[in-house]
Order: C-alpha cells, then structure tokens, then sequence
C-alpha cells in the first residue's frame, strides 16, 4: 500500500488530541509560520488541559505586530481565551509592550496559566534533543541568570554552562508550504524558523500546507523536513 | 555649546561605525534595528536574524509585505538576491556557536563590568527573554546601544544590576544619547562625549565611576 | 528430507517478512542489504541510508553509478522520486532520536540477553564501528541476519558475547541459516527451524539453552 | 568591499594550514564527498604531525569500494602514506575485509598513526555540538560497550548516556557541488554527508566545488551551507 499522509480536513487532522496533551505549536513574531488553521480546529475541538511548547504565547491580540494592517491572525491566544491551557513553554510569552497585554499575561495574571520561560536557543535545541536521542546537553545561554535557578552547572573551558533536558511532544501543530503524499515537506522564507524542529519532536507530527504536490516535484536537495518525521498533512483551501 | 541628548538614529549611527566589512551582525530591536541605514561606505556587512534568515537587505516597501519574510521582530523585508533561510535550531547553533560577529542590544541596565540586563522589568514580574540570552551568550562582540538614563532619569549604567540579567560580562562597548563607553578590565573608561557634554555631567548620570580615557574625544560619526 | 543451511538470499527474505507497511528501516551491509528484494507485495517500505538519504529505491543500473548517491556502504543507488538527502548529523539525529522502526544488522555474535557484538573482531585490534552502535541505540527494533556458527563451526549465539559489544540489550529477533530466534524476558525462544532441522540440532549449535516455541514451525517464507 | 572568498588555487587554499592542524575532512565509503584536490594539495604542502577528524581513514586503497571501476580517487590515506598524519579520528577507520588492509591499517599498526574510533552518529554529533556552541552532551550510543571508557556515565529515564563532548577544527577541507561567491553552498545527493556539519565546526572552512555561481542563482530556501560559515571556495577545474 502506497504512503498516503494527506488528511481532508483540520477537523479530522485534530481530532484525536486528548486532554492533557502536550503540544508544539509554530509561532514567531507574526503569523508567517503559524497554523491558523490548526490551531481554530483545536480551539472547535476543545481539548482542554494542554501544555503548549511555543516561541511565544500568542502575540495577535498586540495589533500590527508582524501582521499586514487590518488583519488579526489565529494563533494560540485563541486557546488561551478558551481556557484549554494549563502551561506555556516559551521564549516570548508577552507583548513587547506592558501596556498592552496580551490573552496570555492576563491569564497568567489571573493565576489561570503557568508559565516556563526558555532562552529561545535554548528552547530550539531542547526540542532539536527531543527529536535527536539527546536527552540532555550543556549551553552557555542563562549561565549567572535566573535560568541557572534548579538547574546543574558545570565549567568547560573555564565557563559555566548549564544543563538543559530535551522537549518532546505528543502532537506537532505546524504549518509548511509544500508537501507530497508520503510527507516531505519544504517551508517558506523565514516561517520554517520553529516548525522544521518542531516537526522532528512529536509523536503524531501534523501540518498544514499551501500546496500538495506530486511525489518528485519538491527537489530532493532542498527538503527541510523528510517525511519520516510526518504523520499528517492538509490543505489549505 | 548647546548641549542635547543624541537621537535614536544618531547613537544608531555611532553604533554602525563599529560595524567592520564582512562582519556578521544580529541587530536588536528598538535602536539596533535602525543601525543597518548606517554602515559606512565600503564596508559589506552581513546580517542574521535570529528567525532564520542571513544576508538580508533593506525593509520591504509598502504593498510588498510577505508574511513569510520578517525580522526577529516582524518586520516585513524584501527578497534580495544571497539570502538563506534555515530553522530556529541552526539560527541559534549560529549565534551559540560564535558565528556571529556583532550583537547589537537594547538594555534595560547594564553593570561596570559588563553584566547586561534587558529582559524583564522586575516590576512587570513576566517577560521576554526572546533571543537576548543566547545573543550575549554566544556573539563575538555584545554592544549596548540606548538612552543613558531611563525615563525617571534614574542611571541605566549601574555598579550591579538589580533586574534580572540576561548574561553576565558579555557587554564591552556601550553607546548611549551622551556618551559611549567601553567596559576594560580596568574598569568603565568613557571614550566619546556627545556635543557640549562634559565628564562631570555624564559621570552625574552614571552609577559606577568613569575612567577618563586619555584620548576622550566628542562622539565620532 | 534433507538437511540444508539457509542460503543469504532466503535468510533476507525471512527476514523481509518482519518488514511492516510504512516502516523507516536501515539495512546493514552484507544480508541485510538484500531484504529489499523481498519485501512482501503490498507493503511499502522506506529506507533509510545513514549517509542521509530517505526513501531510496533500487540500485543503480550499470553505467549509470553516480558518486553522489550511493548508500552507506559505497553502493550506487538510483534517483528516483520522492527521496529526501541530509547531514549525517540530521541521519543520525533519525537513528538516535527512535525515527527508524527496524534495524537489520549483521552480527559476529549475539548473547541471550540480546546483547550485540558486531564491529570488532578482537585478533584484528582495529574495527569499523560505523553507524552500527547508533543503530543500535536508536532503532525502534534490532534484527540481526546472520549465519549461525562462525567459519570455524563456533556458535555465534552465546551467553555472553567475548567480542567487543555494539550495545546491550538491543537485538530481539535473530534470523539465521537454520533458525529464527526471539529474544524474550523468558529467555531465547525458537521459533523456527530451517526445513530438515531438529531443535536439538539447533541447540547443538547454540551455546545458550534455548526456550522452543509451543507454536514451533518450519521456518514460514 | 563585497564579499568575496572565491580562492583560485588548490594551493592557495591551503598554503597556511600549519603543522600540528587539526583538520576535518569529509570521506565516507566512496568518492562522493572528498574534496579530492584540496587532500592532494595538501599532501603536496607537506604539513605535518596532522590531527584529521573524518568518517574514514581512507578507504581508496581497497578497490572497488564505492568506486567506479578503474577510477583511484585520493583520499585521506594519501597523507598517512606521506606520513603527514599523527592521529585519526574516525568512525570507519579499516578496511572491511582484514585481508586488504588500507595504508592507514599498515600505519597503525607498525606504531606510526594514533586512532579514536567514535560511534558515526557520536561522530557527527560531535561535530556540531562544536559548530552550534554545545560543548558536551548526553548520548545512549555507546552505553554498556568499549566507548564507555573514561567516559561519564548518566541514566536518564532509567537509560545509561555517556558524556561525550564536542569537536572542533583550525580547518576543514570539503567538497561542495555549487557556491557562490559569499560563500553559500549546496552539496549534491548523499555527498552532503559530513560536508555540512564539519562546515560549521572548523575555523577556516575550505570548499572545492564543481560550479561558482551568480549571486541570487542559488534558492535561498535550499541553501545547505550559508556563507558565514564558509572562508574559502575553490572551483574544481
């Protein structure tokens, strides 16, 4: 039987994330990147509970923050509003501004959501370890910082570093440009940055895309993801 | 002499003369951003931001915004010929890896040794450590480019930080509405004075105490 | 009926069987290389190279070897549609990181426990460790092709492997020439024998007490 | 000034690489990869008492292996045979057979080459743990076999690692298929293989490649090696 990765809809793309899952989800500092459309199905999907490892906590409530004016792009504020998280992992959790806080710090505010702070190489490479078999490595990143709170620190060549532990998750939300059947994946521009890591580190590893092409289209040179990393794909109406 | 505080697009200015021909360069938000209209003639520079794109060029113009290509910071770029994109993970082996030349930061207060604090204003107890940390990490050389005193009028240059640091000894030169400074193993030494500005008067905003360079000199641009 | 060794073609084959629908699988030098020729219709496999290619497909037809593609062990290999290339960092990020479900290795001998020994033999005090350890570490599922007994008629199934390990604990089935053989917490089970083989003759050949299979049967192809 | 780090020698290239280097040097099973001229011009420079960090110890010698027929390719065993090596260390270091030993077995075993075998994938891991600033890491490879030796050892979930630490270079001598004149690089097919990880991990990176293109010919998106880590390009004739 052929590999057939290509799923009919965000619906059934999400459809079977339970409570209590822990999930990462692409977003940078605007909405190139992110999967606006994964992210509403989960939001009508309602799984509540959720652990999300993201670069931020939703910024699309701050206006015109990496977004063309008048548009006001889906990211995981919307999940925050409906109450279906329970903890954020992230780099950069909150607006710029403190004037103008974002769903997220309200929640946190609030006492309704946790929050873990990571540097955001050291949150690339824990999920790149997650992906990898790494379990655990040394950074230079937070040493003499409040990251170094609870955590092992160790000299090599005279300076300290700290050590980090790797980040899986159970499902992958992302959002890829194009895709074939069996789940190569190619990105576009700057909005690869979280999801090609991001795509190694979950069990069930989920995108949505621009494009599905036939099997030989994407250049076998210049794929960002292969698609052993990938379970499932949709289009993009 | 009249004497005034130096611009945003001034200390961006002075900033960019540090900058040397093939150096890479991450630019920061705020200040940093603007230092890239200033390279001085002949000199190529080569930037990296930290979402994943190197060699990128000037902003996009208006009705030429690409979700898909943004700064750190989400601000639309054009496509230019030479760019290269790549993931988060190879951004920061990047910048953790010593690859890149120049940091250019923001700060909120930075020490007479060196210890830079710009991510989170203990008084809002949240924050954005973004890439700060890995950046202070891990590039070659970390310059502070900002207003000499906040907005209280309180010093930014401290003997000890008291908000949360991102990275300890990192900073080595500091360029502010006033003056530019570079932090030695023999302490703070003031190197530029902006117009009109004497010693006495930067040292009156300044925590730590000044080591006069003896080659002081009014800000060059 | 006659009592004759499996030849390396068959030993692929019954070792193809284990090969399910959409599994990510790296194939070893020497027999395992040959699986690929006999994987059951219906059921599409991807292969894996570790020195980073994905979704391969048959070898290269004479006069068409091409030094950029070839597998791990120096063989050329086709281009066809669909295959994905990589760094060895990013294969073997594949391998340690569980992304391939079945490792098909050869082996110089394999204890009871399912501890492997397969790059060194230790009068040569030089080996070739190659991608073996990480596969053994890494793959999902370890399965060792191999012949029973060495050249000099010694088992190379024992209770405990002399030769330098590859890992522990990591093998789980065991195909031979005259035997398939699980590795259980209960202990070595035989659960097929080569047609014309008695357990007790598969026994003498084996240096750990094998536990038989209630459900026993000639080997099924 | 613009940047430009096309070289126009082999010789050139390598003029400055001084006794005592460390080096790495892509090799894998085949021909694929080497930078066959920048290793000759090497043995024609003459430096000695050479530390090479490469996946093979030179497998030319033994052929047929990953060779076209009648083709010799160089490979690092021409530097061991000019005695310009002190020490390998390399994943793959002998022939497969005992029988047809490579000049770097002969070597080693009359005492006049040292050898560290590492694991391929520790091998590689290595590698860009020394490009990407992680200066050690915890792996399952190796656990419970010879390369536990005079290493860390450390369970995570309930799993032996060993601590294995990066490796870094004064130079690394590559094979790329096409750059540009700021250094950008695309491998070709599985001749990527070493090429790019050791390309982030040496001081002074040194390509030969098969094209020189315009600046803009090669797809941003499907850049392999971007410029900042590459000093110098060399086309081969």
């Amino acid at each position: 039987m052929a590999i057939q990765k290509v799923v009919g809809s965000f619906e059934a793309a999400v459809a079977d994330i339970p409570d209590g899952a822990w999930l990462m989800i692409d977003g940078f500092a605007g909405p190139g990147g992110t999967p606006q459309n994964l992210i509403a199905a989960l939001r009508d999907h309602g799984a509540k509970d959720l652990t999300i490892i993201s670069n931020t906590a939703g910024l699309a409530s701050v206006i015109g923050f990496g977004t063309v004016p008048g548009d006001r792009p889906i990211d995981i504020g919307v999940l925050v509003d409906n109450q279906q998280v329970k903890k954020v992992i992230a780099s950069f959790p909150v607006s710029p501004s403190p004037s103008r806080p974002t769903s997220f710090e309200k929640a946190y505010k609030a006492g309704k959501v946790e929050l873990e702070v990571v540097p955001q190489g050291t949150l690339a490479e824990r999920i790149r370890a997650g992906g990898a078999g790494i379990p655990a490595f040394y950074t230079p990143t937070g040493a003499g910082t409040m990251m170094a709170e609870g955590r092992e620190v160790r000299e090599f060549e005279g300076r300290e570093h700290l050590l980090e532990h790797a980040l899986k998750a159970d499902f992958a939300l992302l959002r890829g440009h194009r895709a074939d059947a069996i789940g190569n994946v190619v990105y576009r521009g700057t909005s690869r940055n979280f999801n090609a890591v991001m795509a190694t580190a979950a069990e069930v590893t989920v995108l949505e895309v621009d494009e599905i092409v036939e099997l030989g289209d994407l250049d076998p040179e210049g794929i960002h993801t292969p698609g052993i990393f990938v379970d499932r794909v949709v289009r993009i109406p | 002499m009249t004497q005034e505080r130096l611009d945003r697009e001034i200390i961006a200015m002075r900033v960019a003369r540090e900058l040397q021909d093939g150096d890479v360069v991450n630019l920061g938000l705020g200040i940093p951003t603007l230092c890239s209209q200033f390279v001085p003639e002949g000199r190529t520079v080569v930037y990296h931001a930290e979402n994943g794109v190197l060699n990128y060029g000037p902003m996009a113009e208006e009705g030429e915004e690409d979700a898909d290509l943004t700064n750190a910071g989400g601000q639309f770029l054009a496509w230019v010929p030479g760019m290269a994109f790549f993931s988060s993970a190879e951004s920061f082996a990047m910048i953790r890896g010593g690859h890149i030349d120049v940091s250019v930061l923001g700060a909120l207060q930075v020490s007479e040794r060196g210890d830079l604090a710009n991510w989170m204003l203990p008084q809002r107890g949240i924050g954005n450590v973004g890439g700060a940390m890995d950046l202070a990490a891990g590039a070659k050389r970390t310059i502070v480019a900002m207003e000499h005193v906040d907005k209280t009028g309180a010093p930014k240059i401290v003997r000890e930080c008291d908000f949360p640091l991102t990275g300890k000894g990192c900073v080595s030169l500091i360029v502010t509405d006033i003056a530019v400074l570079e932090i030695t193993l023999g302490g703070l030494v003031l190197k530029e004075t902006a117009p009109g500005w004497t010693p006495e008067e930067i040292q009156a905003e300044t925590e730590p105490t000044l080591v006069i360079a003896p080659d002081l000199q009014e800000i060059v641009l």
